[in-house]
């Protein structure tokens, strides 16, 4: 038997910190949390979501993409009328969510990966700056900022029966399912022999093109596959929040999974969730406190850029490198910068 | 006036330089020789600080210069002519100059001077770089090295890519700077231009200097040029 | 019978007037070793971009086991059966050894694959093993591909070009750079290769090239000078001539 | 259909505004030319100006020493910019990218933090009005407008009758060579971000009397200024030039026919549509 050097990107999260972190996540409506923090909690983890879909392009294809407020925004809006103006159910609105992320992710990707390299962050921040400019036009639509209150129908769930998306448990069981579902997917995804031609892409481009792979074709599939999934993190905020505005499309939430990733580490596609769960779950304490928690947000996502850009995940492995190497020698080691 | 002692050069992880020493006294013409991918090119990157050395020294006028900025190694006088002569191409050919000045001040007598060495530069103050042929883009970037008066002048390969009816004139050009008592480190293929202007030549092999020779001694030794020039 | 796996005919490059290959006819049968020399500037390197579809040509054609492939993009020329090996190491650093030689194995099928899980299939990691073994990698599979010598890195990019059982082989200065030991590692398995792939070696190092070759083409300002076994080259005066460049 | 008057009106608008815009963009795209950052937060930078410039207003009472102290000011916030946050980073497109996303958040809730939530406004500095072929149109928007084609052409010349202009264009062409010839580069990259930081402060002070100022403007101006920087072709200042004009007319004659958000929606449409058929933009190369 052998195992491949790295299974899941370049850094990845010891199992049993991840074994841990599953079972907080799975007892955390047990452990006598109160509804506001069930409530929070799903609504992280549709952040999650949202971050861990942005990895599967950034960390594992190479793509910047500050376009993602796009897929989240329209698969919040396609659930909502599916909802709302077709009177489908929550499941049928997650899937209208997701095909019609795709069915945008296709067209915008394939202008997004014909420009060359940069160009292609390039056109991700315009396709993001003219939806919110459009979102905002067309506000008769959209709701504007106002927005628009979505009224989720009872889920029925097969064996189980009938739940109302009020009842916090339920919801967060319930995002939970589906955030969990879409990770396990894009795991799947990321170790076939797909997600190793989306890692050589990141690697060396031309390579992998001189290797015989349409690298074009490749990134639109990571392109769509991660705005799909985006789309349905989108659509579960909405339900979670029942509301939604034309600020889903703003540049600010184009950030939001930047943050998430650098923060928790990208090409891990976990590192997202926790950055969402940190990032968010301070903000709601710190904002309480002080205004300028988005300033420190900034300033936190400035230092971790310019200082650790391997994230919390990338400083955690260090930590333990060097703790296990101290343990070894015996004797103290000098500072040592592994350099990878 | 330069003295490079023991420097070792590294692209990336590919180890390019091993070992090498050279000097070059004040006035002096000493030039390197060798094969393709000996490492010539790369001696000259590693003295401009282009290519950094991650050991040894090099020294300068009696400074040490290793590992300084490559604008702050051209500011204390020495005048680079590379490889593939680079232009600004969208530049006029007087813009070009002025940018070989670094930080020194314009001095418009000294161009007028330059244009009595190469005329036909002074023809084209007005023209795009890009659009100058081979043989001109050469006498440009030998001018425009020349600019600031430099101390020591690092010229790699000046004839090299020419078309072969221009390689006499650049070699004459080349000639008359060594003659007017510029400190020269030279790097050329034409061997013949080498041994008429050189004091001293090191020959490199795979990155290291094999042996020094002057040109009288290199001219009597066929195995020598058999050995590290193939010829 | 032995037949033709490459033939370039009249083909040309120009960029903004300057001629870099000019009208070169080109023709390879099955096993042929070529190699392909010249002086800096003499345009290997762009006839090596012209045959793999990296660059355009402004005329002329390129035929590969009897199809025009003028003009596709290189991955289509690639998945046809022609590997590269760049004179620049380009492997997939943060990817380990093995993971380098798997990704090229897979070329093309990945996506048939969806559903697997990459490196589970035993007659793949049989053959990305194998193949590692043959050019001496096999203790570096589980290191990432950055954490290599600088002469290992060159043998992995052999080993890429390799991993598909290419049709023809197209060796961009495989010993750039490397120390004298290292050279001799490169040649001996470009010497074991001789006679079971077709190849074009594209050199500097004229001894190298005398050495291992069966036939010889060389290129001067973007034309075919001379061509023949190494002995005729090796005797050809003009040959002599613009390499070294010593006019008494 | 509209009469020759409104026609005349809409084209004076949408040359106006196609100036301001062209000058916030100009500033983006000299940056991007040069270092190669896509500055995210170039707009915080215009919010920033405006800000300062209510400040200085508000101090001294004088809107020209505004438009003096606000752009140094903000000219210099650029230097440290970029010595101290991309400087360790640059040269990696992506990186520096995310960072100047963080300093957009950074400085928009700094504005939010001085200025507080809010629009406010500023009186222009010139009031009244010109009859111009029987028409007649706020003095100071055509004096913004005349302003923005002045700066142009003084960065023109400062870019083509400089020595720190010429330095400027030769790293853009051969930063290695530029070096080896003694052209400090770090020095240039310096003052280029904090030119291109001041630029962006000049234009959100003139701005400031017409659109008021408000610590989230830098968001609504970047996505313009993006679009024209991108339709235009990146680094290229011709480009954006003609892109920001023609933005701007065609969205303001658009609305003497069609509905305003049509106009708009026809504007970015055509701009998508330019983008994917010619996703170079414009001009591709060329600092000048």
């Amino acid at each position: 038997m052998w195992s491949l050097h790295t299974p899941v990107g370049t850094v990845t999260l010891n199992r049993a910190v991840l074994l841990v972190l599953f079972v907080i996540a799975l007892l955390w409506p047990v452990i006598g949390v109160g509804d506001f923090l069930l409530f929070l909690g799903a609504l992280f983890l549709a952040f999650g979501l949202y971050g861990a879909s942005f990895d599967l392009l950034y960390g594992y294809t190479g793509l910047l993409s500050f376009g993602h407020s796009v897929f989240f925004g329209v698969g919040a809006y396609a659930a909502t009328f599916a909802l709302m103006d077709y009177g489908q159910g929550a499941f049928v609105g997650l899937l209208v969510a997701f095909l019609a992320t795709i069915l945008i992710a296709v067209g915008l990707g394939l202008i997004a990966v014909r420009v060359k390299s940069h160009g292609f962050v390039i056109v991700t921040i315009l396709i993001a700056l003219i939806a919110q400019r459009l979102a905002e036009t067309y506000s008769g639509i959209t709701g504007g900022t106002d927005g628009i209150i979505v009224s989720v129908p009872d889920i029925w769930i097969p064996l189980l029966g009938e739940y109302s998306v009020f009842d916090p448990t339920f919801r967060y069981y319930f995002t939970l399912g589906v955030v969990l579902v879409s990770l396990f997917l894009m795991y799947r995804l990321v170790i076939s022999p797909v997600g190793l031609v989306f890692r050589m892409i990141r690697e060396n481009e031309q390579r992998a093109r001189m290797l015989g792979y349409n690298v074009t074709a490749y990134k639109l599939i990571a392109f769509v596959a991660s705005g799909a999934f985006a789309g349905i993190a989108g659509a579960l905020a909405t339900y979670i929040n029942g509301f939604i505005n034309a600020s889903r499309f703003s540049l600010i939430v184009a950030g939001d999974p930047v943050i998430y990733t650098m923060l928790g580490g990208r090409s891990t596609i976990v590192g997202a969730v926790i950055g969402a769960v940190l990032i968010e779950g301070a903000g709601n304490y710190v904002s309480q406190v002080t205004d300028a928690y988005q300033l420190i947000v900034g300033l936190l996502l400035l230092v971790m850029v310019v200082v650790e850009p391997e994230g919390l995940i990338g400083l955690w492995n260090r930590l333990q490198r060097r703790v296990k190497r101290r343990v070894r020698d015996s004797t103290p080691t000098p500072e040592v910068t592994t350099d990878d | 006036m330069l003295s490079v002692d023991s420097i070792d050069t590294y692209y990336g992880q590919s180890h390019i330089l091993h070992d090498v020493s050279f000097e070059a006294g004040t006035n002096e013409v000493v030039a390197l020789l060798g094969r393709n991918g000996a490492g010539k090119t790369t001696t000259m990157r590693s003295v401009m600080g282009l290519t950094p050395p991650r050991t040894g020294t090099i020294r300068f006028d009696g400074t040490d210069i290793t590992g300084d900025a490559p604008s702050s190694i051209a500011n204390r006088g020495i005048g680079y002519v590379p490889q593939d002569r680079r232009m600004f191409p969208e530049m006029t050919v007087e813009e070009n100059l002025r940018m070989g000045l670094g930080k020194a001040p314009f001095d418009p007598d000294r161009m007028e001077r330059l244009f009595e060495r190469f005329p036909r530069v002074g023809e084209r103050l007005d023209q795009r770089a890009g659009t100058l042929s081979g043989g001109e883009q050469q006498m440009v970037a030998m001018a425009r090295a020349l600019m600031r008066d430099p101390q020591l002048l690092l010229l790699d390969e000046p004839t090299e890519g020419l078309m072969p009816s221009l390689i006499p004139e650049i070699a004459e050009i080349t000639q008359a700077i060594a003659t007017a008592g510029y400190t020269i480190v030279i790097v050329e293929q034409n061997v013949d231009l080498v041994l008429d202007i050189a004091d001293r030549i090191y020959l490199l092999q795979n990155g290291r200097i094999g042996e020094t020779v002057t040109p009288e001694a290199l001219e009597q030794n066929d195995a020598i040029l058999e050995e590290y020039l193939g010829v | 019978m032995t037949e033709t796996v490459l033939e370039t005919v009249g083909l040309t490059k120009e960029f903004d007037g300057f001629v870099a290959v000019n009208d070169v006819d080109l023709e390879l049968t099955q096993g042929e070793f070529r190699g392909l020399i010249g002086p800096n500037g003499a345009g290997k390197t762009t006839v090596f971009n012209l045959i793999s579809g990296l660059a355009e040509p402004s005329s002329g054609s390129v035929r590969f086991n009897g199809k025009e492939i003028t003009g596709l993009d290189p991955h289509e020329i690639t998945s046809r059966g022609m590997a590269l090996s760049f004179q620049i190491t380009s492997i997939f650093p943060e990817l380990t050894v093995r993971e380098n030689v798997l990704g090229a194995l897979h070329s093309g099928e990945a996506l048939s694959n969806l559903l697997s899980r990459y490196g589970t299939d035993e007659t793949k990691l049989d053959r990305v093993d194998g193949l590692l073994a043959q050019v001496d990698l096999d203790v570096h599979v589980e290191k990432q591909a950055g954490e290599l010598s600088h002469g290992d890195r060159k043998v992995l990019e052999l080993a890429l070009a390799l991993a598909n059982d290419p049709d023809l082989l197209l060796l961009d200065e495989p010993t750039a750079g490397l120390s004298a030991s290292e050279t001799d590692t490169i040649k001996r398995l470009l010497a074991e290769l001789r006679g079971t792939v077709t190849i074009i070696l594209i050199e500097h190092d004229v001894d190298l090239v005398m050495e291992l070759v069966e036939r010889i083409t060389v290129l001067h300002n973007g034309q075919v000078l001379a061509e023949g076994t190494p002995d005729q080259i090796q005797a050809d005066e003009r040959v002599r001539k613009i390499y070294f460049r010593r006019d008494h | 259909m509209p009469t020759g008057e409104q026609i005349l009106i809409a084209v004076l608008n949408g040359v106006t505004w196609g100036l301001i815009i062209a000058l916030i963009a100009l500033g983006l795209n000299l940056i991007f030319g040069l270092l190669k950052v896509v500055n995210l937060a170039h707009g915080s930078l215009y919010m920033l100006g405006a800000v300062g410039g209510w400040f200085v207003i508000g101090a001294t009472g004088s809107f020209l020493v505004a438009a003096v102290v606000a752009p140094l000011a903000v000219g210099f916030l650029g230097m440290v910019i970029e010595r101290v946050a991309l400087r360790p980073i640059e040269e990696d497109i992506p990186t520096t990218l995310i960072a100047t996303f963080a300093l957009l958040i950074v400085l928009d809730q700094i504005g939010l933090l001085v200025f507080g939530p809010g629009t406010r406004s500023v009186s222009a500095p010139i009031q009244g009005s010109v009859t111009l072929a029987g028409i007649t149109y706020p003095l100071y928007r055509l004096s913004v407008a005349v302003v923005s084609l002045g700066l142009m052409g003084a960065l023109y010349l400062f870019l083509h009758r400089t020595r720190y202009g010429m330095w400027m264009r030769g790293v853009r062409q051969d930063l290695e060579m530029a070096s080896a010839l003694g052209i400090p580069r770090s020095q240039v990259y310096v003052v280029t971000f904090g030119l291109g930081a001041g630029l962006a402060a000049l234009a959100g002070v003139l701005l400031s009397p017409i659109v008021g100022v408000n610590h989230l403007m830098g968001l609504d101006i970047l996505a313009v200024a993006f679009i024209v920087v991108i339709v235009g072709g990146l680094g290229s200042l011709k480009g954006v030039l003609v892109a920001s004009l023609v933005y701007a007319l065609v969205e303001n004659i658009g609305t003497l026919y069609i509905t305003t958000v049509d106009a708009r929606v026809l504007t970015l449409s055509l701009m998508i549509a330019f983008v994917i058929v010619r996703p170079d933009g414009l001009f591709e190369e060329g600092l000048g």
